[in-house]
């Protein structure tokens, strides 16, 4: 009961918020109602057992990510440039034309359908166990294939998050405005 | 006590971090090298006391640690061990050098202090010493050869400390280049041996002796040559080059172009001994091949030879320096004889005082500013302390009794005493025998005439005799001498006062050297129940002791040495040998004294008598001009000229030359080929790629969306590809 | 390994029903009670009684963001860091403490690495922006 | 083993029998809800006291009365403030964006009053003992940075905008030193529940945590000086300076959402002490094994705890009052270039204790067998 | 109870706002939004299969890794969109066309 409960909050929240993040004009809002979808996310998780996974969703994108988003839209402005075309009807394609308009929904509803028929096809060719609201913790077992299965990704993925720091810093530093080039080239004009 | 790596290692490796830390830090932090050689000497000083304590502790026993891990395994005929070796011989061989070096390092940092290498010097030092104490704790031939060849490196190194001397540079390569002779040949050894035994270690080899592997023969330059002495002699060359042994002693002379406490450390002290040591460890080996009778001419040679030398020589260091080379014949001389004991005795003994004299002459040179004697003398009254310690160490070396020279080289001369008279071997080793009594008579009398010349009589120049500093007591210029000099004693070595073994000292046991160094030729057969432990396990005394047994000459296949059982004739020749070596003494440096305090006899008038046998003197017997002009000039730069001749003459003009041809033709064809066919595809090639460039451009809008929804398009169409039609 | 019941997340979400019952509660009170009546003066931003001046929403500096960025990095570091964390007791008593110290402590290089960069490239100063020659 | 307060109490007989027939967890939910209440009701007051505390503190500090009008020494000075924080007009600025401006303090009081679920105020006695609580604990709070950029931003003004990036920054910041630290306990503890700390610490001092080692000693002061940050507390209470940036992140807030802000943040600091004295102090063990597993025992828990935390609170109300703030770039230097590789430092020393020592504490070592 | 299928629609219907996001909004950071939908999409998938199929915590394993990867994509993600800014003073997605053929 509480299971289900739950599940349906999350989902309410997800599915809710992350058409929000659709459909709101100003992209402040944006960014939260994707903090919103995120937390029902981990909700969803919570659903299925996976609590360390459901923290760490938390933990990663309402204390890093979502942060880092909203700091990023204070830098560039927080302008929103879709605001004329901003309309529900002109949601999906939004290339301000009729082909492309109808290009999207088509690739969309094919999309849809095959998904949906590939799914219906997987679910009755594999065994699906029933959702059940008793679970094992996950932490010790997650620490466990951390440093003997997937110890190598575990390592590698320090290096990478090292790249992601060394590239975003140099990225990011502050520095003059413009760079050098375009300078000269207004020189030489 | 209980041996585990890291009690014996530490030994080895203190010096050898002290030498990887002063790499780093002679740049950064200068003034700390110093401190943290002398902190790595020291270090490895301590644990060789621990080390020796227990070994000495218990005469009349043998007992070895040895520790073994596996330095490369390529399968069962190719696995190499490395290890830690230590018997009774390497302990005492530990503490000498440990000692030795500390105190030298000290000592160091007096003598070169305000040198513009002072860092470097210390550098090499440190990393000489562990080189030196990693050979010492080596169990085989291949690694004693590896830390052989730092020490040759450290050498050359340190005489040529001073490159801008254009002589230091030379003398270093010459040391450099003669060494490397005697080392080709010992890696020959080492290779004959692998190739017999199939390991290199010590106690294999033993083993292999005992088996009798080393029985066949080998043909050597159309010659059947038996392997044991094939093997035994080029080791035994290898001895000859790093002891600076008749034919290839000419380099040491020159090498006194190093710095003082480096001449005391690496070229008396401890690394020419260490030829001696390789030719004590493999003794077995030599007497298997039969070799004695020729180390002890080679000995006895070097030991007169170089003592001739010495007598007219005016440089305090080459004085010195000859004297080494003569000390290390009469070690050689006493492996010749067969007397082990005696050998390693003399080595330790002559470690000790040919140091002190050294760093003495150091003292005196730094003072003075000349090395040159007949500018000194009279220096008594400014170098009190100086004085009275390398007094100690010449009658030491001159051997007096109650000085321990007397107990180790008296026991050397009268071995060969014995083996010339008492063993019935013919008269195959009175020659050296002679010759080494010969220069016992006259090592007195150049020791004696360089002490009278440098510090009696009145001053010769008296403008240096002024200008040196009065000699007050420091901790690192005098303390270091005298330290040393105490251990000129002979009771420290023999137990009594004279070395006869008849008034017993309180202090140290009687004759305890001679009980715990046994040759290993006694008892060849213990080596048989020896297993080896491998690294990271703990050893203890209890477990490891090898039982002494009676001298059994009979499995040997040669003369090996002095037969104990005989002690009539043993215990005749020595006393004979003894009252023999005093008089000699005493003779020796009475003539000295006439000559030199009292001017009674003039020695220009014996310089008239031999004036032919002193040019030769002074040209050193003419081995330099014999190895440049006959050896090298027309032997090796001939052979060099035809090799060159091949080289250019014959391989480059036709065999390059006509390769060249071949290419050329092969290059204009292609060259057609790659004018007339290879670029028009490329130009083909390259209207495709306009083409499709004009194509594939329209598509890179540079726009995210667009890429994106081509992106979606292909998804959903490889989605509906599996779906359907897969 | 226990078993648990999904019902340990009950707490959790009560807490949170809680929170929005708490805030809803007291904005409800508030608004029952607290009087309304706004003036254009009232509506102002404060800015110690000056007029304001443009919007506050252009005001940012970059740094701000370079902090964000050294966090987001260290924080995901730190969520892997924690199971391994956990079972670090358990493997220790098993005798494979060595192992799973090299492993930790190679993944802590590398962050450490990470912050040794920023720190020479001065990106964790906060006035670096202000150096000379910096400045145009 | 109690996963939730529910089954706390189902382990009396007198419970058992008062429920039999119903469901379960329809039965746990209302008593969690009836907890939950409870436990933010004494929140709320513990952090509305800690205002009173504050003033009275501060005051005798400076040699001050302080509040002594509203009931016997003031203490009745809270209500007087409640009453008046509602009873205020809640002013709406013009140009501010409404949306984020009502949300930003529902974000803070969420993020704070979620903590309340894992914190362990007895043995048993907690609202989900769950596996991960420390996790959770860590991960929720972060939520009250969010609360507050998005204050400081919709106010549209431009102390507000100052703050709010200020806060932000800082507390992101600072959650880096805390979770290592936390992390260097984990490793010695060997679980991410709030339970298993606990169990591997007892009542006496040389058990606990932070005597543990060199390293969990110098850690706890880390975590310490870390939450103070975390929490906008003094000396860096940047976001809110009220010499420079008038009230920093709040300064357009009036009335219940001004209360709201100021009661997540007392909340707040509770819970940190409340978590350090766990943490590190050995939280609600009592000594020498006192009343084992008897109903009394977890009363006397439930002071323990409520002891230690409230002297920490007493330390972070000292040292409010003693230090002067920090500006932005010590506090940048302070947690980048001191407190992080000192609790990077600490992690390393704790996990090199663990294997060395078999997780011996210094105690064990120098006195055990 | 709420089988696999639900979350399988959940996770689609994230994929397609995601999409829906990445193609109708002309901000860059917008888009970005999209991106970490279906990204988290993509994690819940795993999650649900490994609790409903495999029933064993390598999903678990892959979803934590894919959060991570997302972290780094947002912090490289977000420090282009602000050079780029600081550059060309917009980031608008269709003036951003500097790699045109």
């Amino acid at each position: 009961m509480f299971l289900n409960l739950l599940f349906l909050t999350s989902a309410l929240l997800t599915v809710g918020c992350s058409v929000a993040v659709l459909a709101v004009k100003n992209l402040m809002h944006a960014c939260v109602f994707l903090l919103g979808a995120l937390i029902g996310i981990a909700g969803l998780y919570a659903t299925l057992g996976a609590d360390f996974v459901a923290v760490t969703q938390i933990m990663v994108y309402v204390g890093g990510v979502v942060i880092l988003m909203l700091f990023a839209v204070m830098l560039t402005g927080g302008k929103d440039h879709v605001s004329k075309t901003q309309k529900l009807k002109s949601l999906i394609p939004a290339m301000g034309n009729k082909t492309s308009y109808l290009i999207g929904c088509l690739t969309a509803l094919v999309f849809f359908l095959t998904q949906g028929y590939l799914v219906s096809k997987l679910l009755g060719s594999i065994e699906v166990q029933k959702q059940v609201d008793t679970f094992s913790p996950t932490v010790q077992e997650l620490g466990e294939l951390l440093i003997t299965n997937h110890v190598l990704p575990f390592e590698l993925s320090s290096v990478l998050l090292l790249g992601a720091l060394v590239g975003a810093a140099i990225i990011a530093r502050p520095r003059k405005a413009r760079p050098q080039y375009e300078e000269e080239a207004e020189e030489h004009h | 006590m209980e041996y585990t790596i890291a009690n014996v290692a530490p030994i080895f490796l203190a010096p050898f971090f002290a030498f990887a830390l002063n790499c780093l830090l002679i740049k950064k932090a200068p003034k700390l090298v110093d401190k943290v050689s002398v902190l790595g000497i020291l270090v490895a000083f301590v644990f060789a006391i621990r080390i020796a304590v227990d070994f000495t502790g218990v005469a009349n026993t043998d007992y070895y640690i040895h520790k073994v891990f596996t330095w490369f395994d390529l399968g069962e005929t190719f696995k190499i061990d490395m290890g830690i070796y230590i018997d009774n011989m390497g302990a005492i061989m530990l503490l000498m050098v440990t000692g030795v070096a500390s105190l030298i390092h000290i000592f160091s940092t007096w003598y070169m202090k305000g040198d513009v290498r002072y860092e470097r010097f210390f550098l090499y030092m440190s990393l000489f010493t562990s080189a030196m104490l990693g050979l010492v704790l080596s169990d085989n031939l291949l690694s004693v050869f590896i830390f052989w060849e730092i020490m040759g490196f450290c050498s050359y190194s340190l005489i040529g400390f001073y490159f801008e001397k254009e002589k230091a540079g030379y003398a270093s390569i010459k040391a450099f280049m003669t060494t490397r002779v005697g080392d080709v040949f010992f890696l020959l050894g080492i290779l004959a041996i692998w190739h017999t035994v199939g390991s290199v270690d010590f106690v294999s080899i033993y083993n292999a002796v005992q088996a009798g592997a080393f029985g066949t023969t080998v043909s050597f330059l159309g010659m059947e040559v038996g392997l044991a002495a094939f093997a035994g002699v080029c080791i035994f060359l290898g001895t000859i080059g790093k002891s600076a042994q008749f034919p290839l002693q000419v380099w040491l002379p020159d090498a006194m172009m190093g710095p003082t406490p480096c001449s005391a450390l690496i070229h008396a002290a401890t690394m020419v001994a260490a030829g001696v040591y390789l030719s004590l460890r493999m003794y077995p080996m030599m007497v298997a091949g039969d070799l004695l009778n020729l180390i002890a001419m080679i000995g006895g040679i070097t030991a007169f030879g170089a003592a001739t030398i010495a007598m007219i020589q005016t440089d305090l260091k080459a004085v010195l320096a000859y004297s080494t080379i003569s000390q290390l014949g009469y070690m050689v001389l006493g492996i010749g004889v067969g007397s082990y004991n005696a050998a390693f005795m003399h080595l330790i003994t002559h470690a000790v005082f040919k140091a002190c004299l050294f760093l003495s002459a150091g003292s005196v040179i730094h003072t003075v500013h000349t090395q040159e004697m007949p500018e000194m003398g009279g220096l008594r009254h400014k170098m009190k302390w100086t004085w009275i310690a390398m007094w100690c160490c010449t009658l030491a070396i001159a051997g007096v009794p109650i000085f321990s020279g007397f107990v180790s080289k008296d026991r050397i001369l009268g071995d060969a005493l014995y083996t010339a008279l008492h063993a019935g071997l013919g008269y195959k080793y009175a020659v050296p025998a002679l010759l080494g009594f010969l220069g016992a008579f006259l090592t007195p009398f150049y020791m004696c005439r360089m002490m009278f010349l440098t510090f009696h009589g009145k001053p010769r120049d008296q403008h240096i005799y002024d200008h040196a500093h009065s000699e007050h007591l420091k901790l690192n210029q005098n303390v270091p001498l005298l330290i040393l000099s105490v251990f000129t004693l002979g009771m420290f070595f023999s137990g009594s006062l004279t070395g006869l073994g008849k008034i017993p000292a309180p202090v140290v046991p009687t004759e305890w050297f001679k009980t715990l160094v046994d040759s290993p030729t006694n008892n060849l057969e213990r080596f048989s129940t020896y297993t080896k432990q491998q690294f990271g396990s703990v050893d203890t005394r209890e477990n490891r002791v090898l039982e002494k047994t009676v001298y059994d000459s009979e499995a040997m296949t040669g003369y090996a040495g002095p037969n104990p059982d005989n002690k009539d004739g043993l215990h005749h020749a020595h006393v004979e040998g003894a009252i023999a070596s005093v008089v000699i003494v005493a003779c020796s440096i009475f003539l000295a004294f006439l000559m030199y305090i009292r001017g009674t006899i003039d020695p220009g008038k014996f310089v008239k008598m031999f004036s032919g046998w002193v040019t030769a003197l002074k040209n050193k017997y003419y081995f330099d001009e014999i190895y440049i002009d006959v050896i090298i000039q027309k032997g090796l730069l001939k052979f060099n000229n035809f090799l060159a001749y091949v080289d250019m003459g014959l391989y480059d003009r036709y065999a390059i030359d006509g390769w060249e041809k071949v290419s050329r033709t092969l290059y204009r064809a292609s060259r057609w080929f790659d004018d007339n066919v290879v670029d028009n595809t490329v130009d083909a090639f390259g209207v495709l790629a306009k083409t499709g460039h004009a194509v594939l451009r329209g598509l890179q809008s540079g726009l995210i969306q667009i890429y994106f929804i081509v992106l979606i398009i292909a998804l959903a169409i490889m989605t509906v590809w599996i779906n359907f039609i897969v | 390994m226990a078993t648990e019941s999904i019902n340990i997340f009950i707490p959790v979400f009560v807490m949170m029903a809680i929170a929005v019952a708490l805030f809803g509660g007291a904005l409800l009170a508030a608004h029952l009670i607290s009087p309304k009546n706004p003036t254009t003066l009232k509506e102002m931003p404060y800015e110690c009684g000056e007029e304001p001046v443009g919007t506050a929403w252009s005001l940012f500096n970059i740094r701000f963001y370079v902090v964000g960025l050294i966090f987001i990095i260290f924080d995901v570091e730190s969520v892997l860091m924690f199971p391994v964390a956990t079972i670090f007791k358990k493997f220790n008593e098993l005798g494979q403490g060595t192992y799973v110290l090299i492993i930790f402590l190679s993944f802590i290089t590398v962050l450490l690495e990470g912050i040794a960069y920023c720190w020479k490239k001065g990106d964790l100063d906060w006035v670096k922006s202000f150096k000379a020659g910096d400045r145009k | 083993m109690t996963n939730t307060i529910a089954e706390f109490f189902y382990q009396f007989e007198g419970f058992k029998s008062l429920v039999e027939g119903m469901n379960p967890v329809t039965v746990s939910v209302l008593i969690i809800i009836a907890a939950g209440a409870l436990v933010t009701v004494f929140m709320a007051t513990v952090g509305g006291f800690g205002t009173i505390a504050e003033r009275k503190i501060s005051a005798d500090l400076q040699a001050r009365i302080g509040p002594n009008r509203v009931g016997p020494y003031g203490a009745f000075q809270l209500i007087a403030d409640g009453i008046k924080m509602i009873s205020k007009e809640d002013i709406f600025p013009r140009d501010a964006d409404k949306f984020l401006f009502y949300l930003a303090p529902f974000i803070c009081v969420f993020g704070v009053v979620s903590t309340f679920a894992v914190f362990p105020f007895g043995s048993g006695i907690a609202l989900s003992q769950m596996n991960i609580g420390v996790f959770y604990l860590l991960a929720i709070s972060s939520l009250v940075g969010v609360g507050i950029f998005l204050g400081g931003y919709a106010s549209n003004s431009k102390w507000s905008m100052l703050g709010g990036m200020r806060g932000a920054s800082q507390i992101i910041s600072y959650e880096i030193p805390v979770t290592l630290s936390i992390m260097s306990i984990i490793v010695l503890a060997g679980g991410l529940s709030f339970e298993s700390v606990l169990a591997s610490q007892s009542g006496l001092p040389h058990n606990w945590y932070i005597f543990h080692n060199p390293f969990t000693f110098i850690g706890f002061f880390v975590f310490f000086v870390g939450g103070l940050a975390e929490t906008n507390r003094a000396p860096f209470d940047l976001p809110e300076a009220e010499s420079e940036l008038v009230s920093g992140y709040h300064t357009e807030y009036t009335g219940i959402r001004f209360g709201l802000f100021a009661l997540a943040e007392y909340m707040e600091i509770f819970i940190l002490c409340g978590v350090a004295a766990t943490l590190f102090l050995g939280g609600y063990n009592l000594p020498l094994g006192v009343l084992k597993g008897t109903v009394p025992e977890q009363f006397l828990q439930f002071g323990t705890i409520l002891i230690k935390t409230l002297a920490l609170y007493y330390v972070v109300i000292w040292v409010r009052w003693t230090f002067p703030r920090l500006r932005v770039d010590q506090l940048m230097t302070i947690c980048w270039k001191y407190l992080t590789p000192m609790a990077i430092f600490n992690l390393v020393g704790c996990a090199v204790w663990m294997v060395a020592f078999d997780g011996k504490s210094m105690f064990d070592l120098f006195f055990g067998h | 109870m709420f089988g696999l299928e639900w979350y399988l629609g959940i996770s689609l219907v994230l994929f397609f706002v995601g999409i829906a996001v990445i193609l109708s909004r002309k901000n860059i950071v917008a888009i970005l939004l999209g991106v970490e939908l279906i990204l988290n999409s993509a994690a819940l998938n795993f999650v649900a299969y490994s609790r409903f199929v495999t029933q064993n915590l390598d999903g678990h394993i892959f979803s934590l890794f894919i959060i991570v990867i997302a972290a780094a994509e947002a912090a490289v993600g977000l420090a282009i969109v602000i050079r780029y800014f600081q550059i060309n003073n917009t980031i608008h997605v269709d003036e951003a066309k500097e790699l045109r053929g």
